[in-house]
């Protein structure tokens, strides 16, 4: 969803940031297990990475927020597997297969996961030309769609300049509800002043940019 | 029974037993079929002693010392990467930004966790966190101050936040004090939160 | 602190309101019992109203998310009673007391509490007339403070139009830094569109109004 | 340990205990003299027995029969209360407000509970929960639909977000079937939903 507490940019009160030195890639092996585990069910093409996302920004704010990033990542995969049909929670419950697999288009080999990961490529051929290029004013729209999306709270509604078009893109807002429903979009990096977003008491030296697809953006 | 006792609840029993429940669905989807227990291996093994920052760091010393290499990789990171063919191979639309004496980039994603993986490994837990993902954007200076970092008043500190497929890493500015350095010694200094842009390149005196 | 969660208005993922038949008062006992010593100790004006609930918005948001409604009145009441010395940590951490009272300038006694209870009375004297009047359109504020404030994100950097004014009173900004700090300001009520607030998509029969202090608004 | 796992096991350690942290605050609180559990039984009593939304509900009713009441309610309603004597003194700055066939009114708190406690008792915990602050100003629909109440399309809905010290309550539409009632069988259907908005007046046949 749009505006649940994983859209926390601008929030107070999380306190101050801890690095950990010398942090280790994962902190307990299931961790690993959970990340490896997404990476090969994510090559069978059932969800995008977007309907990914959402399925852990739906979970209960007061469960996002007292999870760790990897039971996150858990609680949602889990949803994914029941909602796709891979696993029924009668199969969750017991702790085995109770009925033959579900076949699936692809999933990660051994000799996948043997050579370097690359991600993907979601750039796609654009169906009509980029409306804005580097310089232009642009305002963000305001919407709160109760589906995900990629733009900010803390960016809707707000003036900023187009500083680079990234090419045309799967459309996050879409594909996350359907894999099959990429409705690629124009792509900028589009920048906005601190006290825009802020207001004047805010830090003058600060810009920010974010990521646009044009459905995100007016003329202004 | 307030509802919110109901939801507290809840939440204990989704979050205590992780590790059983982790274990309990590798079980289901192994006995399944959908994944062998030899990939997943495999697929940690590679993040824990292949893909980290080294990679990004050796695109950043290479930067450092050859001013064609910089133009390209300030031009297109992906490509300029993959034309190492050293480091692992890049996907589309990694960004380079030039910190320069003007401006200091830093890198958030705030809604999720965004970060490019190819060059810098797996992001730390704190770039994960809701401390970091909610106070990058609105009080950077705050955030470079719990990492011991403090730039000039009138820096300006432009904030990338990821929020599309488009991956950014920062090139910092080469210090003082290295400029016979090879390759290899500079990109020792090249650390991972350099080029999020929570540090700085230090050299040590 | 201003963008905590407690500053939860247009969040999503919380899930259905469940009302609760025939619910009691309180659901426990030391739910009374917290509810009423805060009410005791509040007569003492040590605090605002205010700087109580800013006792409450500082709670990690994890916390606060996790906790019941008197949980969190408890836990913010702890908070100020040893803020304003009257009770030791480690006084707490023994469940007695470990040393002589401070002195204060007055609690609710028996007598009070066998009459009927009636709110306080915020409305001050003005330092200026009104700025503004019924019918004006106005436009809030952007602005998001580390402190607290009575403007909620949502109603930021938005048209509106002044329904009434409802007096001049006690500015919660600064009333809940210091409660010595009251710094009168008019009040108004101030009506937006759903669209205004939510966008296009937003349900064209929704109006919201807000409460808003003088400092929050500017003419438009 | 990643910071999230610090603070989960933190917040717990903060609730699980209530009862008992509660318990010793008043007892810590009384040996010091700040508080006397006697008035602390007093008031916790007044909140059970007395304050209600029965006092709430005989405003409404006298002003569905009584046009010149129902003129000063509107106009001032801490005011009209206080004229009627017999219900709980009211403090300043309460605001009734009238549902007619063109708008219904809602009341709510986004950022705490503030709530008229003279005239309707203490909130019921859905009213301070997070889907109702959360929902009711950006979709009140839904949550009339939870109540099982359902609007006309074309019905404006008005959201009263109460962000400052002033109260509402809501004066909801006499239904028909009620011509010849008393005043004190009126307020009988003049429940507390009602007076917020997430409920409607209903004739039993």
């Amino acid at each position: 969803m749009s505006n649940t507490v994983h859209d926390m940019g601008g929030m107070h009160g999380f306190g101050p940031v801890e690095p950990e030195p010398n942090e280790p890639v994962f902190h307990a092996p299931w961790e690993g297990r959970v990340h490896a585990m997404q990476r090969v069910l994510g090559a069978a093409g059932l969800w995008s990475i977007d309907g990914g996302r959402a399925s852990l920004e739906t979970l209960n704010p007061a469960t996002y927020l007292a999870s760790t990033y990897y039971q996150r990542w858990y609680l949602g995969l889990e949803r994914r597997v029941v909602n796709y049909g891979l696993v029924g929670a009668d199969e969750l419950a017991t702790g085995h297969s109770l009925r033959p697999a579900k076949q699936l288009a692809g999933t990660l080999t051994l000799a996948d996961a043997q050579k370097p990961p690359i991600r993907g490529n979601f750039e796609r051929p654009p169906a009509a030309p980029a409306k804005f290029k580097a310089g232009d004013r642009v305002r963000t729209v305001e919407m709160n769609p109760p589906t995900h999306t990629r733009l900010p709270r803390y960016a809707r509604d707000k003036a900023g300049v187009v500083e680079a078009i990234r090419g045309c893109h799967v459309y996050p807002d879409t594909a996350a509800l359907d894999v099959h429903d990429e409705n690629p979009q124009w792509l900028y990096t589009v920048v906005f002043t601190g006290q825009e977003l802020w207001g004047p008491a805010s830090d003058p030296t600060i810009k920010v940019s974010i990521e646009a697809f044009e459905p995100y953006l007016l003329p202004a | 029974m307030p509802d919110h006792d109901h939801h507290h609840d809840h939440d204990h029993s989704e979050l205590s037993d992780i590790q059983l429940r982790v274990r309990a669905l590798e079980t289901i989807l192994t006995e399944k079929g959908y994944v062998d227990p030899a990939t997943i291996d495999q697929i940690v093994e590679s993040y824990e002693t292949k893909i980290g920052p080294k990679n990004g760091a050796r695109l950043v010393a290479r930067a450092w010392i050859d001013p064609d290499f910089k133009a390209a990789l300030l031009k297109d990171a992906t490509e300029a990467a993959n034309s190492l063919g050293h480091v692992s191979p890049v996907g589309s639309h990694l960004i380079a930004v030039e910190n320069t004496p003007q401006t200091h980039n830093l890198v958030v994603c705030t809604l999720c966790s965004c970060y490019p993986w190819e060059v810098l490994g797996l992001p730390p837990v704190w770039y994960k966190s809701a401390p970091y993902r909610s106070r990058a954007v609105i009080d950077p200076r705050g955030v470079l101050h719990d990492f011991g970092v403090s730039l000039p008043a009138d820096t300006e500190i432009r904030i990338w936040d990821s929020t599309a497929e488009t991956r950014f890493i920062v090139l910092p500015m080469r210090p003082e004090g290295t400029e016979n350095w090879s390759e290899e010694r500079l990109a020792e200094i090249i650390t991972r939160d350099c080029m999020i842009g929570t540090g700085l390149p230090a050299v040590q005196r």
